[in-house]
């Protein structure tokens, strides 16, 4: 009996789930075509585009750092690489030149273009698509051939040596040898990027910048979430909570963690992939380790283990970083114009502050290990308590 | 002794050696199926050690343990213990076979701690699901994807059937570090249980229980021989516990086996009364 | 807790997008999408301080027959190609008609994108990578170009300097840099150079003075950062460097002059204006740098005029014309207005040619004295 | 042959006589806390901006002791208050909190530079220049490595003869026995961190002086490469992680000059471009140190218990 309930309790918080991540793509479409770039509240597109970005960034680094107990610091390298596989794929024929300015361009393949040609406007979704899967798959591949060595190492030790990787990673596609395919250290620009993913519908032209990275976040998440639940993300969760037992229990702890850091690392490479998309640029430099502890912290302000805290912990960051708290920067913050005060930089004190109180104080995070969904179970619960 | 029945674990000439301490000498035992065997000893004879060895925690220095008749984990002394080796038996055994526990687990042997290690962030219910794992035939795209709902329903039926077994039905959605120390040892063999093993090694099952629990814990391990079809292998203090149940016993003192046979046997031995000095209870 | 944070929050929110304070005339936004921190964080303040003085000096402007106060947006870059392209929205959803900037080039082609799509114009004043402008139609920029630059700067260490073999020093990931070095080298030729990168972050330049004299070389380019810059000079000063530093625009600074002061290095940079050649003007801003304290610790500290912060008074005026010829405040028709501005400015005259570059020939060269810190003319360069 | 390499080597030597420096505070909070101490190049860095804004108020011999004393006082809050409160958490726990200490740190002095590049007051006689076998560079590096060594030296002396040197080596050996033993941890902790961060005082002042521009991102790259200077000399060692970083330093000063010294020598004709790999090499380095001997050069074995 209590097997059947269990079973359709979660059949429905699932189907509950799906309808709301419905309505938050509908209305992300709806604000997508409503809203233009000239418009003060464009900023909560951008916010939208790029916390869509750290948010997958976020609980991808959460199956590892929170659900497989992994201590990894290499996740900027993984998002290196699908930056650069997205973009050099990507750019069309004509403006590769323009890129490529100091070397003669190695690979002259863009997917979007190759396949439009064959099936039209939607060949070039289907590239894009088909980039950003790659991306993925590159990242996850190289996570691989890391992860052979590296994975046998204990918290502290594969934390620096997955920090390490990301580094010689960054030295590599600076490379000037590898010019002709990375552009060495310089910025690859021209690619399939959100600003121009528009769909023309008869006459009217629907505007499609937010609304793509949010939808292949949002349907990466879905899948994560999918494997948390699944009985490998348990056998994850056990690892985390102890290996030893984990391993008597029959667990094969080098093929787990593998999996689990593959996997972390294919959608770390989707969401280099939309970080590059979103900002119309890719480059190496920017990948550097500050760009993971900024991931870990948004984790660790959402609650590690929680994949909803990641989420909520990655859009308060990218908000209060890059909008509510910009009048920290610029003079004037909740109608106090203090400009010796309120300076560049003061914004980000404000926050690491903020960060220090919750890694001190709140060591759960907003959401500790729980979800959403688990909010509403136990305020269902709690009422069926009190009605008794 | 039940030799008419297949031998399940073999151990022979198992050396345990660590730099220049021989924790383990020339170790042998056998075990059959649907037996209870126990492995007793002062502090410090080496028997946690040894049952690490045939759990594959540690490798062996020298010798070999055979499991449902097939050699599982053999090793010989090399590197530098070619030089440093103390042991027995040193040419006898040229393989080197070490899996990893979890290789030992889906061959059927499973194990419980003596310093309960459950899941703690995790319900009891879990804590018995995730022991199912390793009977999946699932694989990580089928399990995302929900291609497996058959199997994961099926699963999730034998967690809770057997926690229905065991008698933990009540607290199935607790965490399993809020259980009572007795239900949390019940929980850890019924976890170890989910992996349908045909050996169950226990360590120290009854540490840390009042007489009560323990009692209890006796009857309860003779009822999962009975019921699930295993044999067991355990390590223990309680001396009632281990009179009670056991049908054979090895005795280890520093390292060597002094004795072994049935408990009225050990009773009597000279050697292991001698190594116990008297105290033959409750240790 | 957690509710008082996100109440705080979603204050922060509300007030943040309150309405400011509104000015008599009607108000002209423009955007200033500079470094105020980072790597290129002085070069960016200097260039700031030009547009400053001149909207000190210029507060308004007529526009289709109005009056419009100038109101200057800053937005801080943090000379980050990642960080770039948001601080370019900030500026775009603040209503700017047009933008300014940026010093250094890998942020502008950056946020090119960013402009591009809002279509609101941006004028690049010291950004000289050609990557800028080319395959984006709202840039355009009043500097010249580092295939110019690169070439002047090898004709002028062949032919000058009487130069066989070059060392470059460019820094990873710098599109400035690179590519001023690219441009040099091929003008100077590929097999009598040396190219080397160093990655951000790099302290110890003592190796690569150690490489430049190892492998002989007769000159030392080095158009990085003039935070890197003053690094490099104070080592080549202790490691005897033996050779003349050459660079590009960015070392025209007087955090350049300060480090080499009392050194015996020699330094030779082009740029796009002299000291000198409208007294008026630099009587002014001077004046301007020292009577405002912020202003004088952005120049650094003294009124050594930086060419950027001219180029950035320049700039401003280019702005004006623009928005005059336009008629409106609206981004599409300053877009449209911008590629026929022509005005004559301190640095010279001001035209755009198809691809929204400016046309300038000339650049001029001077060297470091580094006795009493200033810089010396050493003559006005073109390529032929 | 012998001409070209010298300066790369001596170059090498002063970097590695820096991280050395960094690197015994991080081998020995490890040792005792087994924590990766990431705000620790920070504090480095601290140690740096600290001197050129009172360099430029104060005379030298009174900001050279100030500098060092408000250092130590840094470190020693840093654990008060971001360390002490997390004991008993898990170790992730305290890591993350050394991340956002350091992230702390960065931005606050982002904040009070305003991102701009600091110039390190020149301090007379060590930043002379000098000539050693025909080759000019500062005095500085040339004192660095043999400053390096006294100061370890009297360290080792400090540890294996002085009571509170005794409590550090026992808590290093067992955390637990050595709290029920009667030994003040708290104490132990406290001094580790001051000596860690006295010794990154000095080596802020040898570093800054050799190349003077601090900016706050300056402890991070230092910091980092400490670090794996004491894994590579095997963490908890004091001798490793000196032998360690003078290794570090001299292969990373040796890799910029590769192609150098690989063309003067006739081995290649065009560059490879080792130069874009100095700060990585330190990489691959530690990962090779980690895959094939986890405790490092002279770090001692252990094993796990189950």
């Amino acid at each position: 009996m209590k097997t059947i309930n269990d079973s359709r309790n979660r059949q429905k918080t699932s189907w509950g789930s799906l309808l709301l991540v419905l309505v938050f793509l509908a209305i992300v479409f709806y604000l997508d075509q409503n809203i233009k770039p000239t418009n003060k509240m464009f900023m909560l597109l951008t916010v939208l585009q790029k916390g869509s970005v750290y948010a997958l960034a976020a609980v991808s680094m959460n199956l590892l750092n929170g659900y497989t107990g992994l201590f990894s610091l290499g996740h900027a390298g993984f998002m290196l690489i699908g930056a650069y596989t997205y973009a050099i794929f990507t750019i069309p024929s004509s403006a590769r030149d323009t890129v490529y300015q100091y070397f003669d361009a190695a690979i002259r393949f863009s997917f979007p273009e190759t396949f439009s040609n064959v099936m039209g406007p939607a060949g070039t979704a289907l590239g894009v698509l088909v980039a950003v899967i790659l991306a993925g798959l590159m990242a996850a591949f190289f996570a691989y051939l890391i992860g052979l060595p590296v994975l046998r190492l204990k918290s502290d030790y594969l934390a620096i040596a997955t920090l390490g990787f990301a580094e010689i990673i960054r030295a590599v596609f600076q490379w000037q040898k590898l010019g002709p395919i990375t552009n060495g250290s310089n910025l690859l620009k021209s690619f399939a990027r959100t600003s121009k993913f528009k769909l023309e519908v008869g006459d009217t032209k629907l505007v499609l910048s937010t609304f793509v990275p949010v939808l292949i976040a949002t349907v990466s998440i879905i899948i994560i979430v999918k494997l948390v639940n699944s009985t490998y993300g348990r056998a994850f969760k056990s690892i985390r909570d102890d290996e030893v037992a984990a391993e008597a229990m029959g667990i094969n702890l080098a093929r787990h963690k593998m999996i689990s850091f593959t996997v972390s690392s294919f959608f770390a490479g989707v969401s280099g992939a939309m970080m590059a998309m979103v900002l119309s640029i890719a480059q190496a430099s920017n990948f550097k380790s500050a760009m993971t502890y900024e991931i870990l912290l948004m984790v660790v302000l959402g609650g590690i283990g929680s994949i909803s805290g990641s989420v909520i912990g990655s859009f308060l960051f990218v908000a209060a970083s890059e909008w509510w708290l910009r009048g920290l920067d610029s003079g004037t913050f909740l109608g106090i114009n203090a400009p010796g005060v309120f300076r560049n930089g003061f914004r980000l004190v404000v926050f690491s502050i903020i960060i220090m109180i919750v890694v001190l104080f709140f060591r759960k995070g907003i959401m500790g290990e729980k979800e959403i969904s688990d909010l509403f179970r136990d305020r269902k619960k709690k009422a069926k308590g009190a009605a008794k | 002794m039940r030799k008419d029945k297949p031998c399940v674990l073999k151990v022979e000439d198992v050396t345990m050696q660590f730099g220049g301490v021989v924790a383990v000498n020339n170790f042998s035992m056998e075990e059959y199926e649907g037996e209870i065997v126990a492995i007793i000893g002062p502090n410090g004879a080496g028997k946690t050690t040894a049952f690490n060895v045939i759990t594959g925690v540690y490798a062996p220095t020298n010798g070999r343990v055979s499991f449902n008749g097939e050699r599982v984990i053999e090793n010989y002394p090399r590197g530098k213990m070619k030089k440093a080796y103390l042991g027995q038996n040193a040419g006898k055994y040229t393989e080197h076979l070490e899996p990893t526990p979890d290789k030992l687990t889906a061959l059927g042997m499973a194990r419980t701690f003596q310093n309960i290690r459950l899941w703690k962030s995790m319900t009891v219910f879990e804590n018995v699901l995730i022991a199912k794992h390793l009977k999946r035939t699932s694989n990580v795209f089928s399990a995302t994807f929900g291609a497996n709902r058959v199997e994961e329903q099926m699963q999730r039926d034998e967690a809770d059937a057997l926690i229905e077994t065991v008698g933990l039905a009540d607290v199935r959605d607790e965490l399993a570090t809020s259980l009572p120390y007795g239900k949390q040892r019940r929980l850890e063999i019924a976890r170890a249980l989910a992996t349908e093993p045909k050996l169950l090694l226990l360590d120290e099952p009854a540490a840390g229980m009042n007489p009560q629990e323990t009692v209890e814990l006796t009857r309860f391990i003779g009822e999962i021989r009975d019921q699930f079809h295993v044999s067991i292998l355990l390590i223990e203090h309680h001396m009632d516990l281990v009179m009670d149940i056991s049908e054979r016993i090895y005795v280890l003192d520093f390292g060597s086996m002094i004795a072994s046979g049935t408990p009225a046997e050990i009773q009597q031995n000279e050697k292991v009364i001698d190594a116990y000095l008297g105290v033959t209870d409750d240790a | 807790m957690k509710k008082i944070l996100s109440v705080a929050l979603i204050l922060c929110l509300v007030l943040a997008l309150a309405p400011m304070a509104f000015a008599d005339n009607p108000v002209v936004k423009i955007g200033v999408f500079e470094p105020q921190s980072g790597d290129n964080g002085a070069g960016g303040k200097q260039e700031v301080l030009g547009m400053q003085y001149a909207n000190k000096l210029t507060p308004t402007v007529e526009i289709g027959g109005t009056t419009y106060d100038v109101q200057l947006v800053y937005a801080d870059n943090a000379s980050s190609n990642d960080k770039a392209p948001t601080a370019a929205q900030d500026l775009i959803s603040n209503g700017v008609s047009l933008v300014l900037g940026s010093y250094g080039s890998g942020v502008s082609i950056a946020a090119s994108d960013t402009f591009a799509n809002a279509g609101v114009p941006a004028i690049g004043v010291t950004c000289t990578n050609p990557q800028v402008t080319a395959d984006c139609e709202v840039y355009f920029r009043i500097c010249f170009l580092d295939p110019f630059q690169g070439t002047v700067l090898a004709n002028f260490a062949k032919n000058e300097l009487g130069a066989t073999k070059a060392y470059c020093l460019a820094k990873l990931g710098d599109d400035y840099s690179g590519g001023l070095c690219n441009f040099f080298i091929d003008a100077f030729g590929k097999e009598n150079c040396v190219y080397e990168q160093f990655p951000e972050g790099t302290s110890d330049f003592s190796t690569y003075i150690t490489n430049a004299q190892n492998q002989g070389c007769d000159v030392f380019f080095s158009p990085v950062s003039t935070e890197a810059a003053a690094q490099i000079i104070a080592k080549a000063d202790t490691q005897a460097l033996g050779m003349p530093i050459l660079a590009g625009d960015t070392w025209d600074s007087n955090v350049i002059l300060n480090a080499a002061k009392g050194t015996d290095v020699k330094i030779c940079v082009t740029t796009f204006y002299q000291e000198g050649a409208d007294a008026e003007f630099d009587a002014g801003i001077k004046e301007w740098i020292r009577s405002d304290a912020t202003a004088l610790a952005n120049n650094g500290g003294n009124d050594e005029l930086a060419a950027v912060t001219v180029m950035g008074y320049d700039a401003y005026y280019v702005a004006l014309e623009a928005l005059k010829a336009a008629g409106s405040v609206d981004p599409e028709d300053v877009l449209e207005a911008i590629p026929s501005v022509e005005y004559v400015g301190v640095t010279g005259n001001i035209a755009f040619d198809d691809i929204g570059d400016a046309l300038r020939d000339s650049a001029f060269v001077k060297s470091c004295n580094t006795e009493t810190g200033v810089w010396d003319f050493v003559a006005v360069a073109s390529v032929d | 042959m012998a001409k070209t390499i010298l300066p790369y080597v001596i170059s090498g030597i002063s970097v590695g006589g820096q991280y050395a420096l960094i690197a015994i505070g991080y081998t020995m909070v490890y040792g005792i806390l087994r924590l990766i101490n990431f705000a620790h190049g920070d504090v480095f860095m601290v140690a740096g901006l600290m001197m050129v804004y009172m360099a430029a108020s104060m005379p030298l011999y009174i900001a050279i002791p100030l500098m060092i004393i408000l250092t130590v006082f840094l470190g020693f809050m840093i654990e008060r208050v971001a360390y002490r409160p997390l004991r008993t958490a898990p170790r992730m726990s305290v890591m993350i909190s050394a991340i956002g200490v350091s992230y702390l740190i960065q931005n606050l002095a982002l904040y009070i530079t305003g991102g701009l590049n600091k110039n390190y007051p020149a301090i007379p006689w060590i930043s002379d220049r000098v000539t050693v076998f025909g080759m000019e560079t500062s005095r500085v590096t040339i004192i660095t490595p043999f400053l390096t060594i006294v100061l370890v030296v009297l360290l080792v002396l400090l540890i294996n003869h002085t009571k509170i040197g005794m409590a550090m080596r026992a808590v290093s050996l067992n955390f637990e026995t050595s709290q029920l033993m009667g030994i003040r941890i708290n104490n132990v902790i406290s001094a580790t961190f001051i000596i860690g961060t006295f010794l990154a005082a000095v080596g802020s002042m040898l570093f800054f002086t050799n190349y003077p521009g601090v900016v706050p991102t300056s402890g991070a790259m230092p910091g980092l490469k400490a670090f794996v200077a004491a894994v590579f000399g095997g963490i908890g060692s004091i001798p490793g992680a000196v032998i360690g970083a003078f290794i570090i330093g001299i292969a990373e000063s040796l890799i910029k000059g590769l192609d150098t010294i690989l063309i003067v020598h006739g081995t290649i004709t065009e560059q490879i471009g080792f130069a874009t790999f100095s700060d990585a090499f330190t990489f691959v380095l530690l990962i090779i140190v980690l895959v094939f001997k986890p405790t490092g050069l002279f770090g001692e074995k252990t094993t796990d218990k189950v």
